[in-house]
């Protein structure tokens, strides 16, 4: 498995796998963060937009 | 220059009738001076590694925190609308506040830094690029700061804003200022870090008037 | 400054234009960033060979340099949209340079800790005042600074041209502050073997390297595209378009 | 002198007005009417500009205020809301400042001013002392000193007496004799002596 022997060195990358699982884990998290505040900005949008839009049709 | 100088003088009127604005940050000063011996430790060889840094951060605390009055007063008693109806040019004006602020600050911290200089056990040798350094490094944070208090004079919370703002920007200002008394007073030369400091304050000079009016402009404006 | 643009700038200008053109591109650019993510990722933890000094730790370089190089030109690309909006009144450069804030500041963090993750077994330390990492957390108070300012007024269009005020101030500063930076850092520390400075590093490690800082471009362009495509529809939301794409919501 | 083309306004989401357009010629008076909150205030400032807020053009001499700003603001005496009265400076400093801020300020008949708008004797006490009422006085003494030809005038006659309207109405008669225009706010029935005065209401200005 490339430059691993095993799957279990893989895990362990030397005397590293804490150091280089974990920045990997918080790059994960950064980049699920990013699209998932895009995704709640644009929910939170449309929810107010909609409540706005039938306040205003009432009011009409 | 006579519109100048008339802004000036005006503004100096102010400040002398109100003498907590000149005692202030010259109180602030010495009391953070005073604070690191009390917290860390008063040993003479200690302090007197640690003064050129603790001095210059006192100097440039006790200016950020007059900064934020450079316009203030004027935006929230009209002043500031009268100036941007003027037919005056706004740099000019812009510069004598700033000149105004370097003069209670910058210019008072320099003439007093000595005696914390002294308090610090900062060598001897190393007062006259204290004072050289202050004199040609807070005049870059009274610019600097006055782009931030421009920002942020709209603002109803702009106090603790400019801080945030300001304090990235005076970085480069302490570390030259910072380095240059350390240099100092291990009796190497200087003139490499005042000539920084100097073109630091000549770009900030050409630059920072044009930012403070477009940030007055957009905070009068808002 | 009135200078005539051809027509398709000022169609660029146009919200309206803007949505519908992002949501033609975005999916081009989601396959693309996450597959070139992806390859990197693979290719970095698993095919690169180890650092002959740092051994594998050296594979944080994939994380690190792609987010430390794009927290950077994320901050010109925000002052370059703040000045074209201060200069010519252009609506959407304000909502690109809003929208490039927070991205800019989260990919300085992750920079950052990852600079400080690979500090530890490098260093022996979880931070080291390094002169990439503090300018890194300098920039991230840049950005702070920028969020806060946006946000503090009440008025949008007022709390553009501030921000974008602000962010061009600050791309003057930005090359100040890394020379004096670096400078002080190798006044007040013998010179050390920095994190990302390698001799002539083999195609095997460099390739995927690229691969990851191209991806990550990709992947901020659909987040900095998303995000805006959402400011324009809050700004733009009482004319005709949005509403109706509000209904069909 | 002074002409607006199309302005367009809004502000919290709620239009102020759109597709205004008037012409203010020389020695006319010009009263902007309306409720509280039709934006009276915000038209005025977007005159002067210290608004940009707002889509269309403001003239001057058929040059947009903003590129010939110092032309504009040499032609022009704005009082607002606020006086810009220094508290920690007297009245003769106050507008000795306001002479060098505004060239058309005639900085020579500043004690007769004081004394028209009823201080005399309180030259040379710091502002802070004065009542409010007096406070807004000292920046109505500008109406005395001004040579410049377009005053924007906002509630000119909040904290006046009778006798102090009738004056500043007089002032005003005399302002427009002299081929000077006026464009003003305010609650009070104008009778400018002479003269007839434009009213704009900004609540038809809605449509």
């Amino acid at each position: 498995m490339g430059h691993f022997a095993s799957f279990a060195d893989f895990l362990q990358m030397g005397k590293h796998g804490l150091y280089v699982w974990l920045s990997y884990g918080i790059g994960l998290f950064v980049i699920l963060y990013n699209i998932l505040s895009v995704y709640w900005d644009r929910r939170q949008f449309f929810k107010q937009a909609k409540r706005r839009l039938k306040r205003e049709s009432k009011s009409i | 220059m006579n519109f100048f100088l008339a802004a000036l003088r005006r503004d100096l009127l102010l400040t002398f009738r109100r003498r907590n604005d000149i005692i202030n940050p010259l109180a602030f000063f010495l009391m953070v001076g005073i604070l690191f011996p009390l917290g860390v430790s008063p040993e003479a060889s200690f302090l007197s590694q640690l003064a050129p840094g603790v001095i210059w951060v006192a100097a440039l605390l006790a200016s950020l925190l007059s900064v934020d009055g450079i316009f203030r007063s004027d935006f929230d008693d009209g002043s500031l609308e009268h100036m941007l109806v003027s037919p005056q040019p706004l740099l000019l004006l812009v510069l004598a506040k700033v000149t105004n602020h370097w003069l209670i600050s910058g210019f008072c911290l320099a003439l007093v830094s000595p005696i914390l200089a002294l308090m610090l056990f900062l060598p001897s040798e190393g007062i006259k690029p204290l004072i050289f350094s202050l004199l040609l490094g807070t005049p870059t944070l009274s610019l600097i700061g006055a782009i931030g208090a421009a920002l942020t004079v709209g603002l109803r919370k702009g106090g603790i804003l400019i801080s945030l703002l300001v304090l990235p920007l005076y970085i480069p200002v302490l570390i030259f200022g910072a380095s240059s008394v350390q240099a100092g007073s291990i009796g190497l030369p200087i003139q490499g870090y005042l000539a920084l400091l100097a073109a630091m304050l000549a770009l900030s000079l050409v630059l920072a008037p044009f930012a403070i009016v477009a940030a007055l402009k957009i905070s009068v404006r808002s | 400054m009135k200078i005539k643009f051809p027509r398709w700038f000022y169609r660029l200008a146009s919200p309206r234009w803007f949505y519908d053109i992002t949501s033609k591109l975005l999916p081009w650019f989601t396959i693309i960033a996450f597959l070139l993510i992806v390859i990197g990722t693979i290719w970095g933890l698993v095919f690169a060979p180890a650092d002959y000094q740092q051994g594998n730790s050296f594979r944080i370089i994939y994380i690190h340099v792609p987010t430390a190089i794009l927290a950077q030109s994320c901050y010109m690309l925000m002052a370059v949209a703040g000045a074209v909006g201060l200069i010519w009144k252009i609506k959407i450069a304000h909502i690109i340079a809003k929208s490039c804030a927070p991205i800019g500041a989260s990919m300085a963090v992750l920079a950052l800790v990852t600079g400080a993750i690979w500090g530890k077994p490098t260093w022996g330390a979880w931070w080291v005042w390094d002169a990439r990492l503090t300018s890194m957390l300098v920039l991230f108070f840049l950005y702070v600074g920028v969020i806060a300012l946006t946000s503090a007024y009440e008025h949008v269009a007022s709390g553009d041209k501030a921000a974008a005020v602000l962010a061009l101030v600050g791309v003057v500063n930005i090359p100040i502050i890394k020379y004096s930076v670096e400078w002080w850092n190798t006044l007040h520390q013998g010179a050390t073997f920095k994190i990302t400075e390698k001799p002539a590093m083999p195609p095997d490690m460099w390739i995927p390297l690229l691969i990851m800082i191209i991806g990550f471009y990709c992947f901020f362009a659909v987040i900095l595209m998303s995000r805006a495509r959402t400011e324009v529809l809050r700004r733009e939301n009482r004319s005709d378009w949005v509403k109706s794409l509000v209904e069909r919501y | 002198m002074l002409e607006i083309k199309n302005l367009f306004c809004e502000r919290d989401e709620r239009t102020l007005f759109e597709g205004l357009s008037f012409i203010l010629n020389q020695s006319e008076v010009l009263q902007i009417e309306g409720q509280n909150g039709s934006g009276k205030t915000t038209l005025l400032r977007i005159l002067c500009g210290l608004s940009d807020a707002f889509e269309g053009e403001v003239l001057w001499h058929g040059k947009n205020i903003e590129e010939d700003r110092e032309n504009f603001y040499q032609a022009l005496l704005y009082v607002g809301h606020l006086s810009g009265v220094k508290g920690t400076l007297t009245a003769e400093e106050n507008l000795a400042w306001m002479s060098q801020l505004d060239p058309s300020l005639n900085q020579i008949n500043i004690p007769e001013a004081l004394e028209k708008v009823g201080l005399y004797g309180y030259e040379d006490i710091p502002c802070h002392t004065l009542s409010a009422g007096q406070q807004r006085r000292v920046g109505l003494a500008r109406l005395y000193l001004s040579s410049a030809p377009l005053w924007i005038l906002d509630e000119p006659f909040t904290a006046l007496d009778k006798k102090g309207v009738a004056e500043k109405e007089v002032l005003i008669a005399q302002h427009v004799q002299a081929g000077g225009s006026i464009i003003l706010t305010t609650h009070h029935n104008l009778s400018i002596p002479d003269k007839e005065v434009r009213c704009l209401n900004l609540d038809d200005a809605l449509t």
